[in-house]
């Protein structure tokens, strides 16, 4: 499952829900990932824009993927503002094996960085600026030039 | 008609054009000036499924959009 | 820091325990990796054995490993009885980036798996059976044979 | 006199010796038929530190202890 809140997320209580969803569902191994706002360059917090047509078709892709190794995957992202040491991302991974688990959850999270259609922009000074260069260009990108 | 509509950090408003193919809408881009980066480095998507060559045709009705570049988490 | 608790942990309090004493050290990434006790081959659950002298030097071993790549590392582990479908382990890693965080926790789970000094056995009909087809000699075993 | 522990699954109860070396502890074990497998699969640690050589020598005081194959998680 995909879920998208405005602003931060309230990482503990979300940990907890995904954790609980799954307790009777057989899976030895769960490891979500966590991304916080870190302190640098001087921004007071992040920005997100997402485009969820395309994110679910990306999260429905790698859910299909998920299932072909008997894994499932969650996620959850923020949208708008987040501020310094609030966290705005979470991807988790319950398998039956902790191989499986281990493996999945860095091939999910680099993709996912590589090409979930969010943009980032630093906040800083009141103003919201785009952090083209901490981003990637989607595979494929330049056919129009 | 298809709808051209440009996401994220791109800030141009939605177009609405009379064209067959991403070669025409490529075209027509180009001639705008603050265009040029985008054009480089944005992704192109029709009806929500992203599209790897300019001569993907389009009919009545699609929806393209212009995807820069991304940095999620 | 390196917990260990009589019994199933309380994954969700942990995670958000842990979450929160990290909230301000500018982290950008917190992977855990949950164990959680599966049904198979019939068990209505494992207990465990620790030796604790050896388990605390392999643990700092790992604290300083971390350290040196600007990483903290959190683990709790379950003494005794855990029934089905509860959590004996928990693995965290917090680091200021990703890809740190996402080799690290795999090195440091499996080194555990094959390093730590605990011993599983499993609970079968009023049995407490030593899971020895799972269990892993450590490097260096046979000296004395 | 050096203590001897057996740890987590192997049933047997520690032992109190006058030996200065691994190699006299190997070949007091090697005469218990209970020990042989666990000669073979066991860790050896003196002082709570792992020992790769049976040459590692001994002194009064010093606590031995086998460990097992082990399985946390």
């Amino acid at each position: 499952m995909l879920y998208l809140y405005d602003g931060a997320l309230d990482v503990p209580r979300i940990l907890k829900e995904w954790y609980e969803q799954e307790t009777s569902s057989n899976y030895g191994a769960y490891i979500p990932f966590v991304g916080t706002v870190r302190s640098e360059g001087g921004i007071d917090g992040l920005s997100f824009d997402i485009y969820e047509p395309i994110l679910n078709s990306w999260f429905d892709a790698w859910s299909e993927k998920a299932k072909a190794k008997g894994a499932i995957i969650k996620m959850a992202h923020s949208r708008g503002d987040v501020m310094l040491h609030e966290s705005s991302y979470i991807a988790a991974v319950f398998s039956p094996k902790r191989r499986v688990a281990l493996e999945f959850i860095d091939e999910f999270v680099e993709d996912f960085k590589a090409s979930a259609p969010i943009w980032k922009y630093d906040l800083k000074g009141g103003k919201r600026i785009y952090a083209l260069d901490r981003s990637t260009a989607i595979k494929g990108s330049g056919i129009l030039q | 008609m298809v709808r051209v509509e440009f996401l994220g950090p791109i800030q141009k408003e939605p177009l609405e054009l009379y064209i067959t193919n991403l070669n025409e809408l490529a075209e027509i881009l180009k001639k705008d000036a603050t265009m040029q980066e985008w054009l480089e480095n944005s992704a192109v998507a029709v009806n929500d499924t992203l599209v790897s060559s300019r001569d993907f045709p389009l009919k009545d009705g699609d929806r393209v959009a212009l995807l820069p570049p991304v940095c999620g988490g």
